[in-house]
């Protein structure tokens, strides 16, 4: 009832033999895919870390801080009280411009800013998103050098966000900050070492000031 | 064996084996309890459906398949309970509910799916696995006549690969086991 | 192949009273030829049937309006729903539990009856496995789209991330996420897997390259080997046994979803037994739903027989008189709690706003299967099919009810509502079934929906034929009945 | 506002249009049915349907003023009431539903124990007197509890001073930057709030809808109770509400994926969803007055009130800065902060010379739904009356006549 007329016959070919092969290929393949995808989500790709923007003005931390020595909270006087460490007002800036280089070129947003009483657009690098609250004083307080977050600002001609900022690196502090904690006098000294062992020193630090950060999800989603 | 010359195993032309046809189940289980009491050990029976006592007459032994199965389970158990204890009472602890953080009546429900997803994969993957399968092109499929062995008819095939296959006394045997013309299979 | 005339349709009655005859399951003067003609004839016709495509335009204009109300609801947010506060969940959550339910007849078929050796389940386990498969295809839609940020789902699985955060393994939501997951999974592979020889069949009768290549692929290489049918067969049976215990844990863990939580209505323990039973009457329903115009359509009587409708009513009455009784405890329960918000919460289900659905519920689910107690309408497709649509609506009043009434009036009467399903509610649910009869109605076109393997390891022809044999075995129970034809 | 029964008397419906009429003139309103108005009176109020009151008050209402006489400024008798047939949706954030009897009859009987009240004669015979009516099975868990130490909030509202006067959640919405949601909304069933003001009738027994007349309103403000074992916890997938270590139920809406199961499984209903952006057709001055503090939700997140969680963390981070532990009374969220009345009280549970801690110690604290062991951390002071004809409470009655189906237990 079905024999088949024609002469031909329909076989695959020979070659069809690598389709087992193939499937255990793509397989594996697609098991490593998705390791592929998850590191990613881990990665400085998926991150911000290297987001380095022009700025509207071309101030040199490397200058004011590493080769002039300044601290930190002459210009984010903030940061010991406030969540935020306040970015300075042109005032702050004018207060040495108006004598050292107070002709320079680079200088003119800054003095035009300062005539006009309009700020300068600084572009933000270290930025959260925005159901994120993250509070300077709490950290700067009990310390926490800026360095952990910043990196060597201190080196840096633009700045640039070397920490992924994410909740797993945050997290990973909250659970052993000992592995930041400095003294509260060198929070701000960008290249400081501890002289013995962290670990030691940040657990040391950490009986001593009752630190315990909080892991909860309002610490720092309100 | 011996006048078996090129093309060599595999080679287009070569010599796959003989293949016989038969009508009914019970000529099928007849003639198959006479290939085994031969001898051969690579030979095969091809049948539409499940023939209830094939595998005893093929003297087919019994596959592993149940032990892979199980082991699969066992490690789809282990696997979901320790997944939830890690993820929720190890690695990132949270309060929910003023609930333990682990506690087994809770993680019943996905150590038991994850059970049977493992063990599940498992029973298909390493049943077409040991099978062989996928394997398109196969040297039967040739032939015209083996085309009904997914429709109404019964077949055995004995390799030329058999340390007992001979060209005349292979042929002998089906012929005499089915009445029918032994059918040549070569390689394509 | 038939010698009988149109006008003698007798010798299809295989249906019978005597328990001590075993009933034919494949009725005429069939032998494995015609089977395989019968059920590839169906995807071999050259030409597609003018009702097929009517059909197809019709399903699959349904499906794009799915499509549309799922662009819409997820551009513009789950308030095109009629959700609100207390009703938090509706029509979606109504479906998802409605179409699971629907996927449970598949492979309670494929599974639970092959461990029972009920061999009348190889005419219809295909049929019913791609109607499961298809529900859960539905069902699997509603939960995804009902929550509100669609696009951070994934959120739902363990997968390590940068915020190092895990699913939270004490919600039901993600055991569901689990169960309906391995679900889907398991019941593809056992569907699939069951298919393979007859795909080997459509392969071998192919006339056109086209179709040798694609069902070649499908089929694997399947030669029917004994030795691999060896493995086959106990992987089959493995399958089986890990599918039971699933099948019946699925709808449990849906139920859990209530049951675990602490609204009244919804926590009680009866849940997980009463709703497997009301999957396997939804499930029975929507098999004799879509069977009876199919083997209508496609000559399959002597294959599908009266005897297998008759059994599927018996287990639609079975389970439809469980679910009553689910019913009845439920309202016991309540009163006899003495707990005020449950009694409350029952009386307004029966005398509440939503009166109307529980007892439309009621009526389709406890009254109209009750004619299956009548031999002459059980035997009836006509009667069998109306009654079936039937139990199907009311078995989507039933989550209607459990869902909406329960959620409406709970603790604070401050906080009671009514709920009201928009038209993009109904659109989406009137769209689910466009996309649930597209994919039928692809099945049916180009998969073999018999199971022929199987219906013909269960054929008299199928055994020895040595005088005094009786079977002990799965495929030898019938030799006595096919010495009575 | 009319009266039920004056209402069936005269065969109106709620949300009928109706037009009245006095002196010639005549003007249409839709009827909002209200127990408690007096039999065969009538409020209208003035102010609405004005012209020329900008985009928010434009053709809001009806100009009700050609009714009004100089003769009549403030009472008018005589006025005939005649059903048109139509009816208009009045938007309102209680009575969502069709009242039928059997919900009537359940909420009237149920609001006794919700809304706990006794007379000053009962509670000075028995100060426990509203705990009388508390029967349900021991309440013990299958764990063991778990222990909180530190700083454990807790709010403590004073039904007798709470005049109902809803600045508590105009205040709520003020500094949580809560989405003004709009009519439609609203009579989805979608109001926003995270704090409201819960009213209950409280009607002489048996009677039905239509025959209730005079009527005694009862009232309890309701938001985040924050059980410490919250059923709202438990069914989230993705873990986005937990409990903090100082005891909030913390809903976190960056985590959120919007199941809404929370919602469904909280017995208060005190969370809220946002259906849809709520946020997104603002003016970019109209975003700058949120409060930078609190995170603007988005779409398909679940919220509720976090008892001010962003009050409490500014304050304990400058005392931490301090070095000084906090006061009692200086964490302020900003519902206490707005009552008139004081009626709410929030502080810290752990320390027993707290405000709230102390509060907590009256015989009159409860805790609605307590016994679903759920453990909320608002309890709620029970309102005294003192009624000149010295009669029972309505509500110490009212609950009575179904203390028959239980039984006391420890």
């Amino acid at each position: 009832m079905n024999e088949d007329k024609s002469n031909d016959i329909f076989i695959f070919p020979k070659w069809t033999w690598v389709l087992r092969p193939a499937v255990a290929i793509g397989a594996a393949g697609g098991l490593l895919y998705a390791a592929v995808v998850v590191t990613f989500g881990f990665s400085p790709w998926a991150t911000d870390v290297g987001y380095a923007p022009v700025q509207p003005v071309p101030y040199s931390h490397a200058l004011h801080v590493g080769q002039l020595g300044m601290d930190c909270r002459y210009c984010h006087s903030a940061v010991e009280t406030t969540a935020h460490a306040a970015v300075p007002p042109t005032q702050t800036c004018m207060n040495c411009h108006s004598m050292i280089r107070a002709a320079s070129e680079k200088l003119i947003p800054v003095r035009e800013s300062y005539a006009t009483g309009m700020p300068v657009e600084w572009v933000k690098v270290h930025d959260l998103p925005d159901y994120v609250y993250f509070n300077h004083s709490a950290h700067v307080r009990r310390g926490v050098g800026c360095v952990s977050c910043h990196g060597r600002i201190d080196t840096m001609e633009v700045v640039t966000q070397v920490e992924p900022l994410s909740m797993g690196w945050c997290l990973r502090c909250h659970r052993e900050p000992e592995r930041h904690l400095r003294p509260l006098e060198f929070v701000t000294q960008l290249d400081w070492v501890p002289g013995e062992d962290q670990l030691a020193l940040g657990r040391r630090l950490r009986e001593q000031n009752d630190i315990n950060p909080p892991q909860d999800c309002s610490t720092c989603h309100r | 064996m011996s006048e078996r010359t090129a093309p060599a195993a595999g080679e287009p032309g070569a010599l796959y084996g003989y293949l016989v046809e038969f009508d009914k189940v019970d000529e099928l289980l007849v003639g198959a309890r006479a290939v085994r009491d031969a001898g051969y050990t690579r030979w095969d029976a091809h049948t539409p459906f499940v023939i209830h006592g094939l595998d005893a007459a093929m003297g087919v032994k019994k596959t592993v398949l149940p032990y892979l199965v199980f082991g699969a389970g066992l490690t789809g158990t282990v696997g979901g309970i320790a997944l939830q204890w890690w993820t929720n009472a190890v690695d990132y602890p949270y309060l929910i509910s003023g609930k333990p953080l682990f506690s087994l009546p809770a993680n019943i429900p996905v150590a038991f799916e994850t059970t049977i997803l493992f063990a599940a994969l498992t029973a298909l993957v390493a049943m077409l696995a040991l099978n062989g399968l996928p394997r398109l092109y196969h040297p039967l499929f040739t032939n015209r006549a083996f085309k009904r062995a997914t429709d109404d008819r019964f077949f055995i095939s004995i390799e030329a690969a058999d340390p007992l296959f001979d060209r005349s006394a292979t042929r002998e045997l089906l012929e005499s086991l089915s009445g029918r013309t032994v059918e040549v299979i070569e390689e394509a | 192949m038939s010698t009988s005339t149109a006008a003698d349709l007798s010798y299809l009655d295989n249906t019978g009273t005597d328990p001590a005859v075993r009933a034919r399951l494949v009725v005429g003067d069939n032998d494995f030829h015609s089977i395989t003609e019968k059920v590839c004839g169906i995807v071999e016709q050259p030409r597609t049937p003018p009702a097929w495509w009517v059909l197809f335009a019709i399903s699959s204009s349904l499906t794009l309006v799915l499509f549309a109300m799922i662009g819409y609801l997820v551009t513009t947010g789950i308030g095109v729903w009629g959700l609100q506060v207390p009703v938090s969940w509706g029509y979606a959550i109504v479906n998802f539990v409605f179409w699971v339910g629907i996927g449970h007849a598949g492979t309670l078929i494929s599974a639970i009856l092959f461990l029972l050796r009920q061999r009348w389940r190889t005419s219809i386990n295909r049929f019913a496995e791609g109607m499961t498969i298809f529900a859960v295809v539905c069902a699997g839609i509603f939960p995804g789209i009902h929550i509100g940020r669609v696009w951070l789902a994934y959120w739902l699985f363990p997968i390590p991330n940068q915020m190092l955060m895990w699913p939270n393994f004490r919600s039901p939501l993600l055991w569901d996420v689990f169960a309906v997951g391995t679900y889907a999974t398991v019941s593809l592979l056992f569907w699939y897997m069951g298919m393979i020889p007859d795909l080997a069949s459509l392969r071998d009768r192919a006339k056109t390259r086209i179709r040798y290549y694609a069902y070649g692929l499908l089929s694997l290489g399947w030669r029917s080997s004994n030795r691999h049918w060896h493995r086959f067969e106990f992987a089959y049976l493995l399958l089986a046994s890990l599918a039971t215990p699933l099948v019946l844990s699925v709808h449990s863990v849906v139920s859990f979803d209530f049951a675990v939580s602490i609204m009244p209505g919804w926590h009680t323990t009866i849940f997980p037994p009463y709703f497997v039973a009301g999957a396997i009457f939804s499930g029975f329903a929507m098999v004799v739903t879509l069977i009876i115009p199919t083997r209508k359509i496609f000559g399959l009587e002597e294959i599908i027989t009266a005897r297998h409708l008759e059994n599927m009513a018996k287990i639609m009455l079975a389970t439809g008189m469980m679910v009553g009784l689910a019913y009845s405890t439920e309202f016991f329960i309540a009163w006899y709690s003495g707990n005020r918000y449950e009694a409350f919460t029952f009386l307004n289900r029966a005398f509440g706003p939503y009166a109307w659905a529980y007892w439309t519920m009621v009526t389709c689910n406890v009254v109209v299967p009750q004619i299956f107690w009548s031999r002459r309408l059980r035997n009836n497709p006509a009667v069998l099919w109306v009654a079936s649509i039937l139990i199907n609506v009311g078995m989507w009043f039933e989550r209607f009810v459990i869902v909406v009434s329960s959620l409406s009036r709970d603790y604070l009467p401050t906080s009671w509502g009514y709920y009201r399903p928009t038209i993009i509610d109904v659109l989406t649910f009137v769209g689910s079934f466009g996309l649930f009869f597209t994919l039928f109605l692809l099945f049916v076109r180009f998969l073999p929906i018999i199971g022929m393997a199987e219906v013909k390891g269960v054929m008299p022809q199928a055994h020895l034929d040595r005088p005094g044999h009786r079977g002990h075995g799965d495929y030898h129970g019938d030799i006595a009945a096919s010495e009575v034809v | 506002m009319m009266s039920p029964a004056t209402a069936t008397e005269l065969g109106i419906a709620d949300g009928e249009l109706v037009e009245l009429e006095a002196g010639g003139r005549s003007v249409e309103l839709p009827v909002c049915l209200l127990p408690g108005q007096a039999r065969h009176s009538l409020a209208v109020a003035l102010g609405y349907g004005r012209t020329a009151a900008g985009q928010v008050g434009n053709g809001v209402g009806v100009d009700v003023y050609p009714l009004r006489t100089l003769a009549a400024p403030h009472i008018l008798r005589g006025v005939s009431v005649r059903g048109t047939g139509r009816s208009h949706a009045l938007a309102t954030t209680q009575d969502h539903f069709a009242i039928d009897t059997i919900g009537f009859a359940e909420r009237n009987a149920r609001a006794g124990t919700l809304v706990r009240e006794a007379t000053l004669d009962a509670y000075l015979a028995d100060p426990h007197v509203i705990h009388a009516h508390d029967h349900h099975p021991p309440l013990i868990s299958l764990w063991k509890d778990h222990e909180y130490e530190g700083e454990q909030w807790g709010m403590a509202v004073d039904l007798n001073t709470c005049i109902g006067c809803n600045a508590c959640v105009v205040a709520c919405q003020a500094e949580n930057n809560i989405p003004v949601v709009g009519r439609e909304q609203v009579l989805a069933q979608r109001e926003m709030h995270w704090i409201r003001v819960d009213r209950y009738f409280r009607t002489d027994p048996g009677l039905t809808m239509g025959e209730v007349e005079d009527a005694a309103v009862v009232f309890q403000p309701m938001a985040c109770v924050h059980c410490e074992n919250a059923p709202c916890e438990q069914v989230c997938p993705v873990a986005a509400t937990q409990h903090t270590r100082d005891g909030l139920n913390a809903m976190v809406y960056n985590r959120c994926v919007g199941t809404r199961y929370c919602s469904n499984n909280c017995p208060f209903k005190v969370r809220r969803f946002n259906f849809f952006n709520y946020h997104k057709e603002l003016a970019e001055t109209t975003m700058m007055q949120f409060n930078p503090e609190v995170t603007v939700r988005a779409r398909g997140v679940m919220e509720k009130c976090t008892f001010c969680v962003q009050r409490i963390e500014a304050k304990r981070i400058a005392a931490r800065n301090e070095r000084r532990p906090l006061r009692d009374g200086e964490i302020v969220p900003a519902c206490a902060q707005t009552c008139p009345t004081r009626a709410i009280t929030f502080g810290d549970l752990n320390d027993e010379g707290s405000a709230v801690s102390r509060s907590r110690e009256e015989p009159r604290s409860y805790a609605t739904l307590a016994e679903l062991n759920i453990r909320p951390r608002t309890h709620y002071l029970a309102r005294l009356s003192n009624p000149a004809d010295g009669g029972a409470p309505a509500h110490a009655e009212g609950h009575a006549d179904d203390g028959a189906h239980g039984k006391e237990s420890a």
